[in-house]
């Protein structure tokens, strides 16, 4: 199973998905309607390292975290 | 090399401009040049409030302190999670180098990048409740990828 | 408005830097960027020793005070008359703006702009002997008007 | 009568002379050898403001400023 965990502002509790790779999980996220905003704006990361392709695999005690729009400072 | 500081609340900002100053009192650095972030009595907000993802700020921040190291430079940087009220400070990044112009160019990149890329949340703080500073947040790069 | 301090030897940054940050902690400012310059330990010196014409200064000073005024920012700056020794700091500019990107490209243009144009003359100090700093020096705007 | 001031590393005691204006000036400066290299990177203030004219009219009780290479902070 991957967890998938929704940061900051989304205020989601995490998931654990049996996916594996995150064109997979798009579609999985996809089919949950209070997610379709934070899909569009969001960066993700595997393991705490950012991530840009969609073909990336996923194994089973992987972490994704999705990160919504920042201001620090 | 990391210097990174996270603190619950405001920042002592005498004290850590200070302490930092002292740190390196003897490193032979030319240019000291602290950024400090002060928050703003703004549409009647209360305060503002962080959230902070600290594995990935780490490694965000422990990037450009390579890239620092590569200019003779090194970099601090001291945040606040929680709430910070008005007129109350909750940023500071600073830069020493021994070389003038290369201090002044790295505090301004350092500072613009921790805008678009610091994995940090802000919520305006008003009337006890946190509101997310959506609009004058930045997608991260990268971001829209799962949108299908 | 004029906030420009002169002190004789090495200038006492923990207390400016916190003076400073004090002054203006209620005039609603989200950023602080101050600028210090420390003497580094350079081919055998003991010290750096300056020489100020004040009077120029002053005016140079309050040039910059109207463009800081004209961004609603506000600058501070703080230098030594005579020795200052190695290790120690000479020099402070700060800006205080309501916006981030405003206060970075201040800095900038006021530390640059300090360095062709502030009446300001520059010697090592070695064996107790003062030596004009003439290859690190830049000649002011429109130098060379008598030279026939 | 006209003062020159001799800024920063000059090291020249101030002069009065009988000018009236900067080329005059320039002029009586010329005859010196040892301000021969200062002639060449000095700026000049007349009363401590910044003139870059050699016409500047100088009457008596003006004071000129000459300021040699800078290197502040």
């Amino acid at each position: 199973m991957v967890k998938v965990e929704f940061l900051g502002p989304i205020g989601k509790a995490p998931l654990e998905l049996d996916v594996t790779n995150l064109a997979e999980l798009s579609k999985a996220l996809q089919g949950d309607p209070e997610m379709k905003k934070w899909l569009e704006n969001c960066a993700v990361a595997v393991n705490d390292t950012m991530v840009a392709d969609l073909n990336h695999p996923l194994k089973s005690g992987d972490r994704v975290s999705l990160l919504p729009p920042v201001c620090g400072g | 090399m990391r210097v990174l500081e996270l603190f619950d609340g405001p920042l002592a900002v005498e004290d850590i401009l200070a302490r930092w100053y002292r740190e390196e009192s003897g490193s032979n650095y030319g240019a000291y040049i602290p950024f400090i972030g002060t928050v703003r009595d703004e549409e009647g907000i209360e305060a503002l409030s962080f959230d902070i993802y600290e594995p990935i700020l780490k490694s965000w921040f422990d990037a450009w302190q390579e890239r620092a190291k590569a200019h003779d430079a090194v970099l601090k940087m001291a945040h606040s999670k929680g709430d910070v009220p008005v007129h109350t400070s909750s940023y500071i990044a600073a830069v020493f180098s021994p070389k003038r112009k290369v201090a002044l160019a790295m505090i301004n990149d350092f500072v613009e990048d921790f805008k678009a890329s610091a994995p940090i949340w802000k919520y305006d703080v008003r009337n006890g409740e946190r509101i997310y500073a959506e609009t004058r947040s930045t997608p991260m790069a990268g971001s829209g990828l799962l949108k299908g």
